[in-house]
């Protein structure tokens, strides 16, 4: 039996006694005794803490990754290094063991580190208002269509075909509840068509960029087809290639999401991740989640607080602009604390030497007979080749080999798809020369 | 927007005023602290060749001047860090006595589970064969949260309890739809948690409210009167807000199940019954987890979480999927039921938070679950009757593992409110209470031990919470004055909303 | 003796008043919190027979009842000491400016290295052909060490600079008697730390001290005058105690060397020098360093350190042992010198504070080293030229990597002595300044900023040194005023010792 | 090149100029030329963080521990659990990196840590005051050496054969500074035997129980030899073995010593450990090392503050009890989060359990044809075997099995040695019988 409730025995049999009850069963004489259960539940009885970490650490074993399996996939999850500074402060129990800042006056710790992490977030989009966080990027772009919903619901709204084929997933998911009618735009060699849209009046237009095949849209065309029909655009924007490239805001975004996992998070096989999300000022008051602001207290100190509360589900209830309770602060913390070690200068260079690692890969494995692009579009920290070898294949044999080989990907009906013909390769500042010299020698193994 | 900011007179950040073991002040923002040059990242060395960004992005796209994020040294960034964590309260400083919120202590072992490398380090598109690990986990995690909550199949996907919310929502309609109904609307309880309302609201469907009776439950015949066939469920918590246990519970899912309505379970308080009763014995057909309350995933400053989905056995083949399965030759796979609503995650789910779930569970076992539901309930009610006299109690029933009062009475006496108890007990060394939640309580004070705390600490919080009580009008309209910062100016937040440090620097 | 403790009422572990952020009251000791029968222990099941103690223990050897300790739960545990972390100051929390004692910021990365499982969970006994990584590890570090310092050898065992020293003055001893000498004395300056003395009394010398001229050097007169045949050697520190560079010291090695003495190096203030000169080339025969203050072991509270000693070529065959040793074909082993002092640790040293102390190096480099030292003495002369004309600077020449100020003038002014000073630099967010060393200058304030503090953290300690120095008289004796305790009675403590809670427990 | 010295080179300017200075050069110009090292440190240029960890992960991975070598050995260094709390709390920042607490009013976290440590081992050793720590168990034995002989130095000592032979070779390097002459008492079946004492008048007498070879000894025996002479007695005592043994207090001991490391701290490769030290209330103005007391502050609140300072190197100098300044404070605080995890049930059984352990294997290994007992006197949590193979090529051997199976010991003049032909065997609660039973099984191969 687990010991995490502290009392002895004498401490329960004194509590009982106060209460006037004869046994911890007594406890629950309102629930039906049809309801109990008799036999307990089935589950095995407690283990000591050293066999929780055995079988832990069985479990683990029984996964292949870091040295072992050296990572090449990307496709949202990205393999980046997580320094000392922000695993120690990003695991400091007062962060990890505080609850949602109900009480600013004891939570200024948090909330200071949220209005930091906004500041952060809204200068990566270029646009003035970013949220404490969402669950992640599939979730952020969820919450960006329902925020750019008529207020009255059931809109249009057309989808990227390069999006993340799981982010456009979790889109048709939820919209089978707000009832938005999800149009997903064709691509052509790798960017979205957006010639290629049906007629129709979208609410909301999404693109990603770099898109799912890492190549880099023309943004200014998602905005164009957005302006013609009075329609928002929202922008999915990847945190670490944000530094080289132009901001959303600036490319004409009014609502901008993204995965915030590259800031500092382990990948975690997918989660706690952290869904980024930014605005324009003046759509602030249908901002889905928490927003922290800065204010005085009453001895004109500075403070931080939770604000327009009058948003969130606890006071609007049905007519919230969100449901979101319990968001991903802790990683929201670490992604400040990342983002501040990185600095001005470093998310400039982590986003170049990846682009470097993806240039270099990428004329390698065109190197190898056989292999080709598979979209021609430019591309910044990763791309996808077609090999002479169906991608799945490859992915299997190259672990084998000790390397994730990427992330096997295609086009249907003009769409990117998960488990495809094609080769998804993703590069990050972590992958050395001798690291992609040995992967491309084993990718020419393999598709021999 | 941001140039002028480095201009500025960079802070101190060697200055440790804001530590509270040294003083009171403000912590400067960690913009505050930067100026140009400084730095604490460095790259690993890699051999590649060194190409210009001009070589590797086309003009039009690249950005003219780097994000102005900030430039400082580790050092200073650590202190700035290390001083916020020392303007923060938590569990591991002290009671969280925070309704609804089951701020239990969370045993270390957990984190040391999360932080395994071989868990940490995977990536989400690693093949099945190379993640036997983390697809077993996920499995045995899967059953014996349903085993927990005595129901046939679960989605560990939801990061959170609104987003299982959402879901159950979905599976609930995917369900109407296979059986060829449309139905519109849901009845939740009048106490019911913001978030349940919402995800209705986001499901498609229309909230209808159920009021509660004198007892606290749900008024069985406005229930009744509220079924009818275009009711797609009920959502229902069990104990509900008030921490009572809906007693009625088998005749509500009759009445449901009647009218081909489904239950739904908000598990956020299912902390109180573990091992002694389940939703699937009391009828409901969907439960979502607060992994985050219930089994010891530590909250985080507000997250992350995860909301587990389960279902009973008719929703098992809508559930979101990939979900992981073990075949008959022991090896694990991904499936996605026939049905599925589709995808609710980027990836599976909150995968560390149910690798901590599953430590957790581990180490208490079956009877260790069981001892944890009667602990929270045991201190639940052993603060309760130290209470009440004192504060008003207003449906003074066994409780589970919370209890409402409140200072209604003591309002009318000495103008005592619910926030200023909340910001009275800050200043005692606790957190506070809920305040002001289920609505249906005036100056509601939501008690929640939870069953981490000793007698000691009850006997604590009850004594705090009596001198509160007795103390003089007006007295409390003070506090806090030992915390950080005094009490916060909420309206002028709103009112000159300044979300980021740039929005501080522009002329408003 | 300690049964009744635990028939006492505990206190409420959960009650976090001790928290700043909460409070100022005190925190109880971990034995208030103990109540009989709760724990937090658990042990991994073996499968083995679970055999009584009376069939492993004689019956005369078997304690009676178990040791009394606590009973306490993880919770409350966890809780107890997240809280005295919360009533410590720190180097990550802010500035640290302890003259002498080098607190600069140690890098996260070495954290990192000292807990990697392969070094940290190696038995000392394991075969060095299971141990090779410890082992170069060991060779790299002392190999790094030498070209630091410019000597020959070096032993890595020394647990600390106090350790260190007393290794020197054996080697010194051993090679005296090596020469068939016997000597009596070694000189040391009047402006030396403790340790040094006391270090020459365990070695089994008497200490003769040597005036600082008006210089703040070692009076070379008064030196020449001390130097005979008795003399085994002169223990020096350069920078010495006063941040000051001993210029003379080639000259004061021929002396030395000249009647046959060794020139000692006290290695605490290694951090001035890194890279610009070293003790070997200034002419020192031993060498010690203080790993935790010039290589980033980070102080613990007081310690674990570590103090290996270099030596010249000549004393190489003297080192305590083991040491390791690369042979041709390129593995490690251990090797102890030909005629030995013997050991001086139990094993090998603070062995996992030396792997920090690499991983440091590693991420320095050679030209990291000397931008140390070049950071350490800019801001050091940057405070001292900012805090002239407040203070007295006694001996106001270039410094090192520290200076020494003092509050004698300010003293006859206002009565504000160095402690005062020190006090009421606490409530202004920072560490003081070590105070009244060097004994030779009266009411000192040793001030030694380091190289890893910004300008702007440097000009804070300033504005804040030059606000004290201003302020009324009498002022200070009331600091500090917002730290966990006021100022603490230190006469009480000695005339009344409780140095263990059962001693407060028994009447006295 | 390391990049922890903040300063921008805009900075270095700035504070230059602001000096006067043209470069940083002139810093040094006291310096003379002659000894500046104008060529530079002959060391490889910095590399960042990933690089370093990169090579301190290749440095570790060339040693093998853990599950790679299932540790038998013990010897003074053993392999028990450090639950999460202990290590968790233990590296909490503000005790890491804080000085020795020499301003009280910011130090109450670490001070009190070490009241509490202090209590708990003066708990242990059944004597009334403890200090603060000092470096490892062989200094501490030295320190009782020196508080024990008289102020004029040069005392005779007897040590017990059976001490740990590297505190021995310890306490034999100091003394040639302190002028004590050592005499070490031989040994006769794995005890310390008095009786072959030489004539002489010691001021200390030091027995370990239990000793080196594991055996209990007769503590009263050695108290007897110790009253003959007014001699004080030093007990070494094993804090783990104090979970069932009678206190060194109990048993006569002037002076408690010992090896704190099986109280959180993992072997480490033999360091940072824990010097333990406890004695008689009368003899505490001859302390080693640093006392914390309790006290109070200006406002009557519970304080705690280093005390009787007056012993001290930095106020006594030449005339100070020892010269010990820096010495294990953290590793104190992780055993005082230790015991208190442990308590007092906990610490009873973790001493059952390593006994339970060594019982089994001793018994099992005895089963093996051609082992032997070493010795026949009473063990506890470690025993010393007699092999037909000799034993350092016994623990090679198992090594390559995975196995770390023991120290190699022996005898030699009646006095314990490192190296000899016996097995010295420890086995902890960490050891699970099927861990055990492949053990023996592998001595079983490797002897045959
Ligand atoms: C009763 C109840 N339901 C639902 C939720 C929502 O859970 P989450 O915050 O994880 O979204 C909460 C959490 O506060 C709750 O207390
Ligand atoms: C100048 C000097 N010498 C020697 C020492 C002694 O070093 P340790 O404390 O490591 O024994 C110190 C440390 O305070 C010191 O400052």
């Amino acid at each position: 039996m687990g010991h995490f409730v502290p009392h002895s025995d004498a401490d329960i049999e004194r509590m009982l006694a106060d209460l006037g009850l004869a046994s911890l069963d007594e406890l629950f004489a309102v629930v039906p005794d049809a309801l109990r259960l008799a036999r307990g539940l089935a589950l095995e009885p407690g283990r000591s803490e050293p066999d929780v970490a055995f079988e832990m650490e069985r479990l683990a074993a029984a996964n292949r990754c870091g040295p072992e399996l050296v990572c090449f996939a990307g496709a949202g999850a990205y393999d980046h290094e997580v320094p000392a500074a922000t695993r120690r402060l990003g695991s400091r129990s007062e962060f990890v063991t505080a609850y949602t800042p109900y009480q600013p006056e004891v939570s200024q710790g948090v909330l200071q580190a949220l209005f930091e992490y906004q500041t952060f977030v809204s200068r990566l989009a270029g646009l003035e208002i970013a949220n404490a966080s969402l669950y992640d990027g599939a979730s952020a772009t969820v919450e960006a269509l329902n925020m750019a919903a008529s207020p009255k619901g059931h809109s249009t709204m057309w989808v990227s075909g390069a999006l993340h084929p799981n982010w456009r997933a979790v889109i048709k998911t939820f919209a089978a509840g707000s009832g938005h009618e999800i149009v997903e735009i064709p691509t052509r060699d790798g960017r979205t068509d957006w010639d290629a849209a049906p007629p129709g009046e979208p609410a909301a237009v999404v693109v990603a960029n770099p898109n799912f095949f890492g190549v880099l849209e023309d943004v200014s065309a998602a905005r164009t087809a957005a302006d013609l029909h009075g329609a928002a655009l929202v922008v999915a924007f990847d945190p670490v290639s944000a530094g080289l490239l132009r901001t959303p805001g600036e490319m004409g975004a009014d609502i901008a999401v993204g995965e915030g996992q590259p800031l500092g998070t382990p990948m975690s096989f997918g989660g706690p991740y952290l869904g980024l999300f930014a605005c324009r000022r003046d759509l602030v008051r249908r901002l889905p989640g928490r927003l922290v602001g800065r204010t005085r207290d009453v001895a004109g100190r500075n403070a931080y607080v939770t604000t327009l509360r009058a948003r969130e589900q606890d006071i609007r209830r049905e007519k919230a602009s969100s449901n979101v309770c319990t968001n991903q602060t802790l990683i929201a913390v670490a992604a400040m604390i990342q983002l501040s070690w990185l600095g001005t200068s470093g998310l400039a260079e982590l986003a170049l030497r990846c682009a470097r690692g993806a240039r270099y890969t990428r004329e390698a494995l065109l190197g190898l007979p056989g292999v080709e692009e598979f979209v021609t579009a430019a591309t910044l920290r990763e791309f996808a080749l077609k090999l002479p070898v169906d991608a799945t294949t490859v992915v299997e044999r190259m672990a084998e080999e000790g390397f994730l080989a990427g992330v096997a990907v295609g086009v249907e009906s003009g769409l990117a798809t998960i488990d495809g013909e094609a080769l998804l390769v993703s590069v990050t500042e972590r992958r050395t020369k001798e690291q992609i010299d040995r992967y491309v020698e084993c990718v020419g193994k393999v598709i021999r | 927007m941001t140039s002028e900011h480095n201009a500025r007179v960079p802070a101190p950040a060697g200055r440790a005023t804001s530590a509270p073991v040294m003083g009171r002040d403000s912590e400067a923002t960690i913009f505050e602290y930067s100026s140009p040059g400084r730095r604490a990242w460095s790259f690993r060395s890699t051999g590649l060749p060194e190409w210009d960004a001009s070589e590797l992005v086309a003009p039009g796209l690249l950005r003219g001047a780097p994000v102005e994020l900030v430039e400082v040294p580790e050092r200073d960034l650590v202190a700035h860090v290390t001083r916020l964590t020392h303007r923060q309260y938590s569990v591991d400083l002290g009671a969280y006595p925070l309704g609804s919120c089951t701020m239990k202590y969370n045993p270390k072992l957990c984190d040391d589970a999360a932080s395994l490398p071989g868990l940490a380090n995977v990536h989400p598109a690693t093949p099945a064969s190379h993640c036997q690990g983390w697809l077993e986990l996920l499995w045995s995690l899967s059953n014996a949260l349903c085993e927990v909550t005595g129901m046939k199949a679960a989605t560990l996907a939801p990061p959170a309890g609104a987003a299982g919310e959402l879901t159950g929502l979905l599976l609930m309609r995917a369900w109407h739809d296979s059986q060829g109904e449309t139905r519109t609307k849901v009845i939740i309880p009048d106490s019911a948690h913001g978030t349940n309302p919402a995800s209705v609201t986001l499901g498609g469907y229309e909230t209808v409210t159920v009021p509660s009776d004198d007892r606290g439950l749900v008024d069985m015949t406005a229930l009744r009167n509220r079924l009818d066939g275009d009711v797609a469920g009920i959502m229902l918590t069990n104990p509900n807000t008030l921490g009572l246990f809906e007693e009625d519970i088998a005749e509500i899912a009759a009445a449901a199940h009647d009218v081909g309505a489904l239950l739904y379970y908000d598990g956020a308080n299912l902390n109180a019954i573990l091992g002694v009763t389940r939703p699937g014995d009391m009828g409901f057909d969907i439960v979502h987890m607060n992994l985050h309350k219930t089994f010891a995933v530590p909250h985080g400053g507000g997250g992350p979480g995860a909301g587990p989905v389960a279902v009973s056995a008719r929703l098992e083949d809508f559930l979101p999927g990939p979900l992981a399965q073990r075949g008959d030759d022991g090896t694990f796979a991904w499936v996605n039921p026939a049905r599925s609503i589709g995808r609710v995650h980027s990836w599976y789910g909150n995968a560390l938070a149910l690798a901590r779930a599953w430590s957790y569970i581990l180490a208490n076992g079956g009877d260790g679950l069981r001892r944890v539901a009667e602990g929270a309930v045991l201190n639940s009610n052993w603060l309760k009757s130290r209470l009440r006299g004192t504060y008003d109690i207003p449906f003074d029933r066994p409780a589970m593992h919370e209890f409402v009062a409140s200072t209604s009475t003591l309002k009318k006496q000495t103008g005592l409110r619910a926030l200023d108890v909340a910001k009275r007990m800050l200043e005692e060394g606790f957190h506070a209470p809920t305040v002001y939640f289920p609505l249906i309580v005036e100056e509601a004070l939501m008690i929640e031990p939870t069953e981490t705390e000793s007698v000691e600490t009850l006997e604590a919080l009850a004594e705090a919470l009596i001198r509160i009580a007795g103390e003089v009008a007006g007295e409390a309209a003070h506090a806090p004055r030992s915390t950080p910062v005094g009490r916060v100016d909420e309206a002028l937040a709103a009112r000159r909303l300044q979300a980021t440090w740039d929005a501080v620097c522009q002329p408003s």
